[in-house]
């Protein structure tokens, strides 16, 4: 039985003036377990405290109820109180009768009586309360960031910075992501390897960042402050410790037929290549499906040239185990393929190209040598049509929902670059909005239609059929209200972008949830943004929603903060009002983890009495959130809420309703 | 003995219901149960059997024990039990008059049920013959005729009348209380009702049940039955519900519950049923925790340790309930069988 | 169908012979031929007493639950029906499949012996099944019925007659699948008032005798210790000294199976007061494929059921309030 | 049905999600919004913790109406909680009013903590509701009421 003090509280008049608090004394006197009550002017001053504190020492009180404003203001700051003098904070209970009762209610007699029921509802769950205690668990202080674009190189830069060990997993063999291929950035005009180059090297020589390329993450376990991860390393068939990315055996190479990755599949490399010049790690690397030496078993013609002698065509995957404390996500996106888009004529014209093979075509480093030549006739386009919405702002199947973000900016950019370079070109856009809220953004869009020329016509294009080596492009001028046909040399399209397609198996992996476009969820889409609702778990950049660079930069950073402040606890306090399975009652079948948001319910088989032997729930606490959802989903009422159980909420049901 | 005209019987209902409390089997939605009498109620005496047996009126599902009341911190205890008011039972058929006799065994004897034993008192039952017995009787095994039932006041369909015979004093007191619309049977009605009954009899032994060897059974052999190995094929599909156990007429275990009203805890007994696997249960847990355990403990009671605490007598009286509502048709025959008391 | 029990004999014994399986989970014949246990067979000796006929109507899937905790592999008897309750069971983790043979068994429907009973059928001493006709021999003469109005309720809305899951399949005379709206009954309540609804299902669970005949045989009430048992619940419950009670235990039960329940009828059948029980799953399931789309537990053991599931444009509550009707 | 009784005062309990509907609770009252004081409030973590068996217990005990609030969909702190209570709860006050129990009794309102006066006003709307509908005899334990009403 406890031993229960009830304390009222007046707030001054706030309660006072409407509810007889010494009536509400009295009749708690009466209550089971009540063995002392009181009221006092401001109990959530020093010296109402003071009278709490007082009470549970002398009467050796082991619950009490504060009847005062709502738990939302002072339930922490009476808990600690009771805490400071021996008593479970969880033994502290408040009825409402501020918000709930003495605002709402003018008449005495009423409000009297319902603050009796409410002490008297607060007294019956302070009866069954138990002591809880937080759980601690340790926390593994590296982090691990999936996916080396700029938002994950970013994220481990600021993580490394505050002093952790980061390790950047990367599926290619080298870091980069999107943001290599691109030629110039908006809205500045600065070349994208040059600021980027520089944060790749920085990542590399990091003392407390290991690059882990040609890599993927091939499960998750654990919560949060201590995830293990394995991470499945591919074989480069490159000895990584002996290679210096001298390029000798990509130019030796016979095989050439093999798509350059880099350039979009527009140029072709060896066999064995290093992506591109500033590839970190600058290690080449062996495409098993084109090497002659793996089909044929004769060539080795890198073996032999290298000379330091870095050539392993016996190289195995590796698995590499590691603990983490926590994990970012930074998958990043991809545009989408464009076959299913039948209009644009994507796959059967050459001179139909992306954005992202524009970039490409005007890069230094790209297949032109940076010279823009439509691939076909590798002749200079005089009129170049972009179109703007490729599969974005869609209601087909084919089509994304959302809009891209980016597309409206870097068509401004192309179009504008286009310009520059060649002025004998003539540009078109056809663009449904062009959507620019960004800093200096509709500056720069004005630019292009004011200063560089671009001709915008708002609407859609149908068609584009190919006219002996002229690109008919059928589309509509909403604004004049007719049919525009364009006899163009190249089609740009803005292509949507989608989350990378391993976004799926990472979410799944991690028990991170997604969204219907397979964009990771954010815990809150205001207040948590770079939170994912599974504890421990980030997310930078585009895995979470389209970004440009600044935007996804910012958030990379935040992740990082978000990891930092993380790591920087020696150990987590779990939240104690967590769902707890009864395993003499678990059936084990499965409801409990369906509804969990969090993937905190696992399944172990444990030998519950001697000989039986069961698949039954396991709530992790660390990762439990205390939502509740479990407990009406199982039918045998085995999974229970600490702190909201079962027991107590019928209990304050019961009192209520007597 | 005296007779009544079918087409009369809503009288005599009346008649006997203005007096005191009637239980007859009904149509209560569908399904014939005893219910309390009242205009317009729809008498099943055609059904053979109730659903639930004729117990009830004695022995309730439920009944409230004591009650506590508790305000703030102090407990009123409450005698609930009412002085039971004189009832009348009609359409008792002889399995369940007999069920009566075995309940009494337990109920009357020391420590007295005193529940049960005001009921007992002031209660007359007035049994109805069976007239056409149906293939899951086997009461004749217990030596039950199910022509001539006992009871206060026996009744028989014969033609176009229902005959009247009282047995007991309880019994005569009623007959005279309703003397006005009881006509007295003549040679001819005791004739042909006579040849009711033969024919009855008749039937009985051509039942599917008839025969039915009990001799294997009784207190002896206690040990050797219990350990048998055929109570684990028996009681393999068991279900452990409490169908058996609800329909039963002789069944008589309870269990005493506490309700929480909130301002008070109510104490009620209610029928329970040993194929539960809470039945029994104490601080230790339960002394049968296997359904095999107790699906045994309920044939073994049956068969086994009530005649030898009762003179050899058996506590079941062939009424084919538990034969007909078992979910998976397992039942107190294919028992009675499987240790060698084959039919005829 | 005696050509179905005399390969599914057949098959059993030679299962049994070559070591597959070490025991056979079936029917078992009765005293008056309608009365069949489920059994486990261990020895060819023991299946001669193995019965298929139009009376083998308990589904033995839930048994598969203590059965597959013992040694070695079990061969069950699945009626289509069946298999539903089968897969669902090994969604929920209960049964282990690596232990159970499953071999799928034509159905045509199952007759009901209380509705023989009920239409005049008094003393039945044995039954025939012509597929057709079902002549039911009694003490007191023979009475034929159509088999169509003899059926369990659960073979009048039969769900079909494909096997969900299965390691064989023993089909003689294939069965046509035959149309039938399962929802007829709930629709019926659905139009009436509330104060008829209360009116009926007062009058029926009013009948209830609280034996559990049909929580015991549900193969979705597969619980440990269930809720009605256990003392800690705060809903315990051995009987229902008050109307209260029934309704809950009513409610909570069809609550508990709400998207697990299979509709196998079971509760229906065994209910000694013949309360209508499928009526309250039914309701619960016509509800699911209204508001969440059509779904049907036991058809996979994989997807999620309407109740551990969702959508952000699932219809809101008020779709009560609005449907009309008073209160 | 019985508006008569113009003393009945039913009992209201309201299940709140401690996030939304709670703290809308809370601004109701620093808004010093009235709403009836049958109207009792039990703070639970969110609005997927309120099992039906807690709905039931209430009328068992006494209540003449069940409320449950929650967070708008979409906005739940656990990010699901609601989406699961709201086919739960659509599912079970379908449910008793299959069983015949009044509809009116029951309800589900989505309150945000900024949504003080929405609070107020859905509350008021509800007791007007209970009221006309009179005291709950569908589902009810007889023996809390006998004794309820003995005192």
């Amino acid at each position: 039985m406890q031993k229960i003090g009830v304390f009222i509280c007046w707030c001054g008049s706030n309660i006072a003036a409407t509810v007889d608090v010494k009536r509400v004394a009295e009749a708690a006197l009466h209550e089971p377990g009540v063995v002392y009550s009181a009221d006092y002017q401001y109990m959530c001053s020093e010296s109402g405290q003071t009278l709490i504190k007082n009470a549970i020492k002398e009467k050796g009180l082991t619950g009490v109820v504060v009847c005062s404003c709502s738990p939302r203001m002072h339930e922490a700051t009476f808990r600690k109180a009771a805490e400071s003098c021996g008593l479970n904070p969880y033994m502290v209970e408040i009825a409402n009768i501020r918000e709930h009762v003495s605002w709402i209610h003018k008449d005495i007699e009423e409000a009297t009586e319902k603050a009796v029921i409410l002490m008297r509802a607060a007294v019956a769950k302070v009866n069954l309360n138990q002591s809880l205690t937080a759980g601690k668990s340790d926390v593994v202080k590296r982090a691990l960031v999936i996916g080396g674009g700029i938002a994950g190189i970013q994220t481990a830069i600021d993580i490394a910075d505050a002093g952790y060990e980061v390790d950047i997993v990367e599926k290619k063999p080298t870091i980069g992501g999107k943001m290599s291929q691109l030629d110039k950035t908006f809205p500045t005009l600065d070349c994208a390897a040059c600021i980027l180059t520089p944060k790749m090297v920085e990542a590399a020589s990091h003392e407390k960042i290991r690059i882990i390329s040609y890599s993927e993450v091939e499960s998750v376990s654990g919560f949060v402050g201590n995830f293990t991860a394995r991470i499945k390393k591919k074989p480069r068939y490159v000895n990584e410790a002996l290679c210096t990315g001298c390029g000798i055996c990509a130019e030796k190479c016979p095989s050439r037929k093999s798509k350059n990755e880099f350039n979009e599949g527009m140029d072709t490399r060896g066999a064995v290549y290093i992506p591109f010049a500033q590839a970190v790690p600058k290690l080449a690397v062996i495409d098993p499906t084109a090497c002659i030496k793996f089909k044929t078993g004769k060539c080795g013609l890198c073996e032999r040239n290298c000379t330091a002698k870095a050539i392993d065509f016996n190289q195995k995957e590796q698995i590499i185990e590691e603990k983490y404390g926590a994990i970012v996500v930074a998958t990043g996106f991809n545009p989408i393929k464009l076959d299913g888009l039948e209009e644009y004529g994507y796959s059967q014209n050459a001179d139909v190209i992306t954005s992202l093979e524009l970039e490409r075509l005007m890069n230094a480093a790209g297949p032109t040598g940076g010279v823009l030549l439509r691939p076909s006739d590798r002749q200079h386009p005089h009129k170049i049509v972009f179109v703007q919405c490729v599969g974005s702002r869609g209601l087909r199947p084919c089509d994304k929902p959302y809009c891209s973000k980016i597309c409206c900016m870097y068509t401004a950019k192309h179009s504008m670059l286009i310009r520059e370079k060649y002025p004998d070109t003539e540009v078109y856009v056809f663009y449904i909005d062009v959507r620019t809220p960004g800093k200096n953004f509709d500056e720069f869009y004005r630019r292009a239609v004011e200063q560089y020329g671009v001709h915008y016509v708002k609407g859609q294009v149908g068609k584009i059929v190919n006219d002996g080596g002229k690109l008919i492009v059928h589309g509509s001028d909403l604004l004049m209200n007719e049919q525009v046909i364009i006899d163009a040399d190249l089609v740009v399209l803005a292509a949507a972008i989608e989350p990378d397609p391993t976004a799926k198996s990472v979410a799944t992996m991690l028990t991170a949830s997604i969204d219907t476009n397979n964009f990771f969820t954010e815990a809150h889409p205001k207040l948590r943004p770079v939170e994912s609702p599974t504890a421990g778990v980030f997310l930078s950049g585009v895995c979470q929603g389209p970004k440009d660079i600044p935007e996804t930069v910012a958030q990379a950073s935040a992740a990082a903060v978000k990891v930092v402040g993380l790591l920087s606890k020696d150990q987590l306090t779990c939240n104690p009002c967590v769902a707890g399975s009864n395993e003499l009652l678990c059936n084990g079948c499965s409801s409990c983890e369906k509804v969990c948001p969090y993937g905190a319910i696992s399944y172990i088989t444990k030998e519950v009495r001697r000989g039986d032997f069961r698949r039954v729930a396991f709530v992790n606490e660390a990762v439990c959130q205390g939502c509740g959802a479990c407990t009406v989903t199982c039918p045998s009422g085995a999974m229970d809420l600490k702190g909201f159980t079962n027991k107590q909420i019928m209990a304050e049901v019961d009192a209520i309703c007597k | 003995m005296f007779k009544i005209k079918k087409n009369s019987l809503n009288k005599l209902y009346a008649a006997i219901a203005e007096a005191q409390t009637l239980y007859i089997p009904c149509n209560v939605n569908g399904k014939p149960n005893f219910a309390v009498w009242g205009e317009g109620a729809d008498v099943d005496l055609a059904s053979l059997k109730t659903v639930k047996s004729a117990k009830e009126v004695f022995f309730p599902q439920c009944e409230d024990i004591v009650s506590f009341k508790t305000k703030g911190k102090e407990i009123t205890v409450i005698d609930c039990r009412k002085e039971s008011e004189d009832f009348v039972v009609f359409g008792v058929r002889a399995c369940d008059a007999k069920s009566f006799e075995i309940l009494d065994k337990v109920f009357l004897s020391d420590p007295v049920d005193t529940f049960y034993k005001t009921k007992r008192e002031h209660g007359t039952v007035i049994t109805l013959a069976c007239s056409r017995p149906e293939e899951s009787c086997f009461c004749s095994a217990f030596g039950i005729d199910c022509a001539e039932p006992s009871g206060d006041v026996a009744t028989y369909f014969s033609g176009e009348y229902l005959y009247w015979s009282p047995k007991t004093e309880k019994g005569l007191n009623l007959t005279n209380s309703l003397k006005n619309l009881l006509e007295i049977a003549n040679d001819k009605d005791n004739l042909a009702l006579e040849n009711e009954q033969k024919n009855i009899r008749e039937i009985t032994k051509k039942l599917p049940l008839y025969g039915l060897d009990l001799s294997k059974w009784g207190a002896d052999d206690l040990l050797e039955k219990f350990n048998s190995e055929k109570w684990q094929e028996l009681s393999s599909a068991c279900l452990g519900c409490g169908a058996c156990t609800f329909v039963c007429p002789t069944c008589q275990c309870y269990d005493v519950r506490d309700f929480d009203k909130g301002n008070g805890v109510q104490r009620y007994r209610c029928w329970d049923s040993c194929m539960y696997n809470d039945f029994t249960m104490m601080a230790h847990g339960t002394p049968r925790p296997t359904q095999m355990q107790r699906f045994r403990q309920r044939f073994m009671h049956k068969l086994v340790y009530f005649p030898s605490n009762n003179g050899g007598e058996f506590s079941c009286v062939g009424c084919g309930r538990c034969v007909e509502k078992c979910p998976i048709n397992m039942n107190i025959v294919k028992v009675i069988k499987a240790f060698g008391g084959e039919g005829k | 169908m005696k050509k179905v029990l005399d390969i599914m004999q057949k098959r059993a014994k030679q299962l049994l012979g070559e070591g597959i399986v070490n025991r056979v989970i079936g029917w078992k014949t009765g005293e008056f031929g309608y009365d069949q246990t489920p059994a486990v067979f261990t020895s060819a000796a023991e299946l001669s007493s193995l019965v298929y006929d139009s009376f083998s109507a308990p589904n033995l899937s839930k048994y598969l639950i203590e059965e597959t905790k013992k040694e070695g592999k079990a061969l069950v008897f699945l009626k289509p029906c069946d298999t539903y309750s089968f897969n669902q069971l090994i969604k929920e983790h209960r049964i282990d499949r690596e232990k159970v043979f499953v071999i799928g068994v034509e159905c045509s429907g199952k007759v009901d012996i209380n509705s023989l009973k009920s239409r005049g059928a008094v003393g039945v001493i044995g039954v025939e099944d012509n597929g057709e006709k079902v002549i039911a021999h009694t003490l007191y003469g023979d009475m034929e019925f159509a088999k169509d109005d003899v059926l369990l309720e659960k073979c009048r809305s039969c769900k079909g007659k494909q096997h969900m899951v299965f390691d064989e399949l023993i089909i003689v005379n294939p069965v046509k699948e035959e149309k039938n709206d399962r929802f007829i009954g709930v629709d019926a309540l659905d139009a009436m008032t509330p104060d008829e609804r209360f009116e009926f299902w007062r009058g029926q669970l009013l009948k209830c005798i609280r034996c559990n005949a049909c929580r015991n045989v549900c193969p979705a009430c597969s619980c440990i210790k269930c809720v009605f048992d256990n003392q800690n619940s705060g809903v315990a419950s051995k009987a229902s000294p008050d109307t209260f009670e029934e309704q809950m235990y009513h409610v909570i039960r069809a609550f508990h199976v709400a998207g697990r329940c299979t509709d196998c009828g079971e509760c229906t059948r065994v209910c000694p007061q013949d309360i209508p029980l499928h009526l309250l799953n039914r309701k619960l399931i016509k509800d699911m494929n209204a508001f969440y789309g059509e779904y049907q537990a036991g058809t996979d053991t994989d997807s999620r059921a309407p109740l551990t599931n969702y959508t952000k444009e699932d219809v809101e509550p008020n779709v009560i309030s609005d449907k009309g009707g008073d209160k | 049905m019985q508006v008569e009784n113009k003393e009945f005062k039913p009992t209201i309990v309201a299940f709140c999600c401690n996030w939304c509907s709670y703290a809308g609770a809370d601004l109701a009252g620093t808004g010093r919004m009235q709403y009836p004081a049958n109207v009792k409030i039990i703070r639970v973590p969110c609005s997927c913790r309120v099992n039906p068996t807690f709905i039931l217990r209430a009328f068992q005990r006494g209540a003449d109406g069940v409320i449950m609030c929650g967070c708008h969909p979409g906005d739940c702190h656990y990010t699901s909680g609601n989406y699961y209570a709201r086919r739960r709860m659509t599912m079970l006050f379908d449910f008793l009013d299959y069983l015949g129990i009044e509809k009116g009794r029951t309800r589900v309102e989505w309150v945000s903590a900024a949504e003080g006066a929405r609070f107020a006003s859905v509350m008021n709307e509800f007791v007007k509701n209970v009221t006309e509908l009179g005291p709950n005899k569908r589902i009810t334990d007889l023996r809390c009421k006998m004794e309820k009403e003995g005192e």
